[in-house]
């Protein structure tokens, strides 16, 4: 097997649930936990969010920050083996839909719908459609780039969108929005996370210790309610290319688990094989888990406490807690 | 010994050296596929040949679940018709407004600054106002191919019409030609292989805008399969998909040599190939 | 009626003068024949004719008026370097002449016009003896037919003035012989006035009706451009007389009539070798 | 009345008629921008150019607080660079590949369909492949340049050594030229003109690839800043950022037209601007 | 040592025959005047010797060896339409001559190396009379000047073999003879192989040790381009006797005696002006 590693990289990219790595890096909180363990760790911001996980998937990184849905699509099911060291938030609003014409997800019945097709935002429509008794054939869907969602939004062609902050944001400003549909009406489902190569932890539990200690002694400064906190997040939000007002309002609409043992907690419900399967289902009925996949079990995952879900000698996917646990127990 | 620059390959061995490159280029690509699968044996990012092909013999033969169409076909139907229409356009705008620049000096002075400066703007960063301005629909495909390869046209052309011998244009003058009639007996036919040549090399800017463009918006086309599953990194599909895009390119960049050769056949006289 | 008349012409480039006051009066239906050295700026000359050059000093009219800046159909053109159409064959060529005239928005005719230019291409093709090669591209054409060519094309037109650069250089004596005898009668019948440069002393004397002399009057061997050229020969070649010797910049003591002997001989000699 | 293609304006007029289109396009868009004000007046799409004024004076002179450089020189020197190591080994690989394609028959057979394939592949549905191969640092960023203009140069360089009429090449070698000598005095010198003329028709294409690389992965450079604004759809910045880039680009192409006018005044002579 | 053999070759494009079976024996050292009219092949016969072009039948012997199939400094050549290189200026033209054959890696020269062939390439340049224009580009020449300079350029070589294509087409009278005694010593001296191309029967006569005429044998007036030139006569300029009358396809009656004359005439004319 591989001998231990030193140097680990990961990738990160700009959305309000995964800023802290930002923060982190700059601050030398990274390096300041790296040194702890006698390891480097680079972070490395990258801008197109798909590209990212397609690196890590490739094998070019030993970490990167994913939603559940795209871990289970892309690098499980692309056979590496990925553990979801941090459960970082799930989304209370931040992806929504909105139309111009429909005030229900009923209404959205023979509307052209425009979103990242195959994204958590074709996730919510198809979890909203099903609130309403609709199904996706029921609609007719554009994909669309999610850098010219906005401005999509502004052209006369288009009557409604799925999208997620910052975007939503601006989408919902513009004259005669609706919103329909968000994500606060399907809590827990979409998760934003820090997903690493299972075997690469597993032979350096040093690096699942290191970022877990980063990621929390971050969290909290942010969460400071006080100046420090104001700045902080006011840099995050200069960061993402916006201000503390924008940041702060695309944090409220977030489920930040600012404590390790808030994230433990989630991570061990029973909410969450339950939230995976419907992932799987979406997934595989899009085609997302492959070729090969002939079920939505294709692709097995594991969930701490020794649950599994889908094809046991496949798990490709890893739930795991023990390295937020020992935050929480404040062993690090 | 010849010279080397006198050596010409026979047909035979012409054929077998335009082989090779090709041969070794699929060689290097499955001895890494083969190697990355030793390591994953769910790899995506290299598959091997084998899949890749029945992958596309499934999206070519077997009708979408969805859709309930052949997506390759769909896919490629209308890739082929906002391509066409582009490049047409573009072609009508390279002719029009090239020939303008390169025989009136007057036009020449008001318009090739702004030509030029037109040409340097990146389109892709100014989608947010070609999507206001011509909707989302198949219009603002077809423009940004358009823009995206019009200018270099437009440019390459006024340069070949300069280009023209001015004895040439004097003859014309002396033979009683109006600018009007020059333009479409001497300058137009003596531009048109050049625009040909120029059309060529821009069928390939014109799929990378045709792409694009499929990526931001689109139900359907080349562009839009390979950014759709670009999400789950299937190389199984995207490979196949750029190859097939290369084969499209390359053969219409054949069919506009053979026509340029066939049309204007006192431009190639001299070629030495 | 086509006069020209030349009134103090200077051209330069850049530093260099190439010609220097050239004053000279055409009568119209004259035929001009311009030797000089060469470089010495009969090309220019031709050009500033045209209208496709503008002297840098000087004037120049047709009948009176400006010379119009820019070539029109009044005066045609056979260039040393030959410029023919490289994109339409040998009759292409000749049938554009009369397509531009015949048809303003197009310049292509159809029908009974097409077949009535066609003919009249084709005897001028005949007749410059390149009826076997009417359908090649001028690119698979040898230099003497190339140059034969641009002679029917400038032909064709029958222009009030033609400009011939040494339209005959490159053609063995048979084939000149041949084209004088296809000019001349053109010459005649329409009143044209020519100019013809030519480097054939014989020819410059069997065509004219004038002959005049291109040559630097003075030459400064420090600075060779310093000065340009202008007229220092100018024959009426229809009257009897005698010829002075022409050696340009360097005029010899040579008896006149000895030297006009053997030019005459010279002239014979096409003639007589090529009926 | 002269004929349209012979009347040249002066110098005078050439500098006012080249000002005129600018001027109408400024006026349309302040027009445009003032109609949409009124009706929101918190439009994004078309800022007064008062207000893109003072955002970009904002990023060219206050220090950005977290990093404390000036933004937009920050970004025009990292996205410069990139472009000119970019342009300058797609020059270089155009120079030599081009130069062999033109000169060697044999080179030719065997690599002239390479290239042409070649070129038809969109990179941008490659890229995954090329960061893998590359990594994501700046290397990856200066390839995507090289391999987006890289085959256009090189095809059209082959294309105007081919066009070098062959008594040329045939005169060399009675001169005793070897076919080394030949491409090193008689192919290069007249090949340069040309490549310099191709490679401001590249300039607008590098500058695409250059900004569709940077809005993938980079820290820094004028592609990665519109795309960071281009969520928030920041027109404020973004058509700042594009002029900005546009004029980089002008400048770079008159820099490159009076490089070549100046270095090789005999390809310019019949030059009837 | 550089004779010239050529059996039985023919050249033919597509269907057009242009050369047909045409031998001869060319002596080493010899000046072989080439007349013939127009189009009728010559330019294609230099450019088979020259080894830029390969006969369709028929084999060319250089010295007994088969003639090296591409062009070498062995060969050196004056094309009808000038070649000269356009990116360099006069002097560098004839430079370039110089550079190819002292410096075979960077073919350019340095410091005294370079002094001395600039040298050379000046004496060159204004023997041809080009001294005042040595630093202009070859657009910025007359067409007499660029054959000039195209004259200087092969001359430079001193090849074994000079190939000529109508060299002195373009010249004036008095420049002609120029180059007439600018090349005639350097023949004599480099015992050089000549073939010239040349219209002027004067020149043909008064320069070559021996004289071909190139011509079509027999010609189907249906399809003129069936049958191809070949050699109609070949004279010894050397020997004094009678010389034939050359009048192309239609030789005449009149006497050889009064012709050869009259072109004695024509030579000595161009002689005696030009002196
Ligand atoms: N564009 C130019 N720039 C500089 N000098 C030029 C230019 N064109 C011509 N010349 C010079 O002007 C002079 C006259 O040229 P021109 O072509 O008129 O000569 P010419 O009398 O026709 O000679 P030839 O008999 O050789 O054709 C020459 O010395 C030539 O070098
Ligand atoms: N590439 C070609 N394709 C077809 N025919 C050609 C080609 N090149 C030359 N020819 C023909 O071959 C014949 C001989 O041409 P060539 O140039 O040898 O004539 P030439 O004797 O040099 O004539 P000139 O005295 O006019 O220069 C001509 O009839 C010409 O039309
Ligand atoms: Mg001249
Ligand atoms: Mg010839």
């Amino acid at each position: 097997e591989a001998a231990p590693k030193k140097d680990f990289n990961i990738a990160w990219t700009i959305y309000v649930g995964w800023m802290p790595w930002a923060y982190a890096a700059d601050a030398g909180i990274v390096k300041k936990w790296a040194d702890k363990y006698g390891i480097t760790i680079d972070v490395t911001q990258i801008n197109d969010y798909v590209e990212s996980i397609n690196q890590y998937t490739a094998g070019k990184f030993d970490g990167v920050t994913l939603t559940n849905m795209d871990a289970l699509t892309i690098p499980a099911a692309g056979g590496v083996d990925t553990t979801a060291v941090i459960i970082g938030d799930f989304s209370n609003g931040n992806d929504g839909i909105v139309s111009k014409t429909a005030k229900t997800p009923a209404e959205l019945k023979g509307q052209s719908i425009n979103l990242v097709e195959l994204s958590v935002s074709h996730y919510l429509l198809a979890r909203a459609l099903e609130t309403a008794g609709l199904a996706e054939k029921d609609v007719k869907v554009v994909n669309t780039s999610d850098a010219d969602m906005v401005a999509a939004f502004k052209s006369a062609d288009v009557t409604t969108v799925v999208t997620w902050n910052p975007l939503l944001a601006e989408v919902e400003a513009e004259p005669g929005a609706n919103k329909v549909f968000n994500s606060s009406q399907i809590p827990g489902e979409i998760i934003d996370m820090l997903g690493v190569n299972s075997e690469t932890l597993k032979d350096n539990p040093d690096f699942g210790k290191a970022l877990v200690g980063i990621w929390y002694e971050t969290l909290a400064l942010i969460a400071d309610p006080g100046e420090k906190g104001k700045e902080v997040r006011a840099e995050l939000g200069k960061l993402s290319g916006t201000d503390l007002a924008g940041y702060d309002a695309q944090l409220a609409a977030t489920k930040m688990f600012f404590t390790p043992a808030e994230a433990v907690a989630f991570t061990k419900s029973a909410a969450l094989p339950k939230t995976m399967d419907l992932v799987s289902s979406f997934s595989f009925e899009h085609g997302l888990l492959g070729d090969g996949a002939k079920s939505k079990d294709a692709v097995g995952m594991a969930f701490p406490g020794g649950v599994t879900l889908g094809s046991p000698d496949n798990v490709k996917l890893r739930f795991d807690d023990s390295f937020m646990a020992m935050a929480a127990d404040g062993k690090l | 010994m010849r010279r080397a620059m006198n050596i010409v390959p026979g047909p035979g061995a012409r054929v077998l050296l335009a082989m090779l490159p090709f041969a070794l280029l699929v060689f290097i690509y499955i001895l890494g596929s083969a190697e990355r699968r030793a390591v994953n044996p769910d790899d995506k990012l290299l598959p091997p040949i084998s899949e890749m092909a029945s992958t596309i013999t499934r999206m070519a033969t077997e009708p979408d679940r969805r859709t309930g169409t052949l997506v390759l076909w769909a896919d490629t139907g209308a890739s082929l018709q906002r391509l066409g229409l582009g490049l047409g356009f573009a072609t009508l705008t390279g002719l029009v407004i090239g020939l303008a620049l390169g025989m009136l000096p007057l036009v020449r002075a008001g318009f090739a600054p702004l030509v030029a400066v037109l040409s340097m703007i990146p389109p892709m960063a100014l989608l947010p106002i070609l999507f206001i301005v011509f909707g989302l629909g198949e219009l603002s495909k077809v423009v940004l191919i358009v823009i995206g390869i019009a200018p270099f046209l437009v440019r390459d052309l006024a340069m070949s019409v300069g280009a023209i011998p001015i004895e040439q244009m004097v003859k014309a003058q002396t033979l009683g030609a109006s600018t009007w009639q020059t333009v479409l007996r001497v300058a137009l036919p003596q531009a048109m292989p050049r625009l040909l040549e120029a059309l060529r090399l821009s069928i390939g800017p014109a799929f990378l805008f045709l792409i694009s463009a499929e990526a931001i918006a689109a139900e359907n086309g080349l562009g839009y399969r390979i950014f759709l599953v670009r999400r789950y990194l299937a190389m199984d599909v995207i490979i196949p998909y750029v190859a097939w895009i290369t084969l499209l390119a390359y053969v219409l960049d054949l069919a506009l040599a053979k026509i340029a050769r066939g049309a204007f056949p006192w431009a190639y006289v001299g070629e030495r190939r | 009626m086509s006069a020209i008349k030349v009134r103090d012409v200077w051209v330069e480039y850049g530093d260099q003068i190439v010609l220097e006051s050239v004053n000279i009066d055409i009568a119209s239906g004259a035929f001009v024949s311009v030797v000089g050295p060469s470089g010495c700026g009969k090309s220019t000359f031709l050009r500033m004719v045209l209208g496709q050059d503008r002297p840098t000093r000087g004037t120049l009219t047709l009948d009176g008026a400006p010379l119009p800046a820019e070539p029109g159909p009044d005066r045609g053109v056979v260039f040393q370097r030959y410029s023919v159409f490289p994109h339409l064959t040998v009759l292409g060529n000749v049938l554009a002449s009369y397509e531009f005239a015949e048809s303003p928005f197009l310049a292509k005719l159809f029908g009974a016009r097409r077949r009535s230019a066609l003919e009249k291409a084709k005897l001028l093709v005949d007749g410059v003896g390149l009826g076997p090669h009417a359908n090649k591209y001028p690119s698979a054409l040898s230099g003497g037919q190339q140059q034969r060519l641009a002679i029917a094309q400038a032909l064709a037109k029958e222009p009030k003035v033609l400009l011939l650069d040494e339209p005959f250089g490159a053609l063995d004596p048979g084939t000149r012989t041949q084209m004088h005898q296809l000019i001349k009668p053109l010459w005649r019948e329409h009143g044209m006035t020519v100019i013809m440069v030519t480097h054939d002393l014989k020819e410059a004397f069997g065509l004219g009706t004038r002959l005049i002399a291109l040559d630097k009057k003075r030459i400064d061997p420090q600075e060779p451009n310093r000065f340009g050229a202008h007229i220092t020969y100018d024959l009426d070649l229809t009257r009897d007389g005698p010829v002075p010797v022409l050696g340009f910049s360097r005029p010899l003591d040579g008896g006149p009539s000895a030297t006009s002997s053997s030019v005459r001989d010279g002239a014979d000699l096409s003639a007589r070798s090529n009926p």
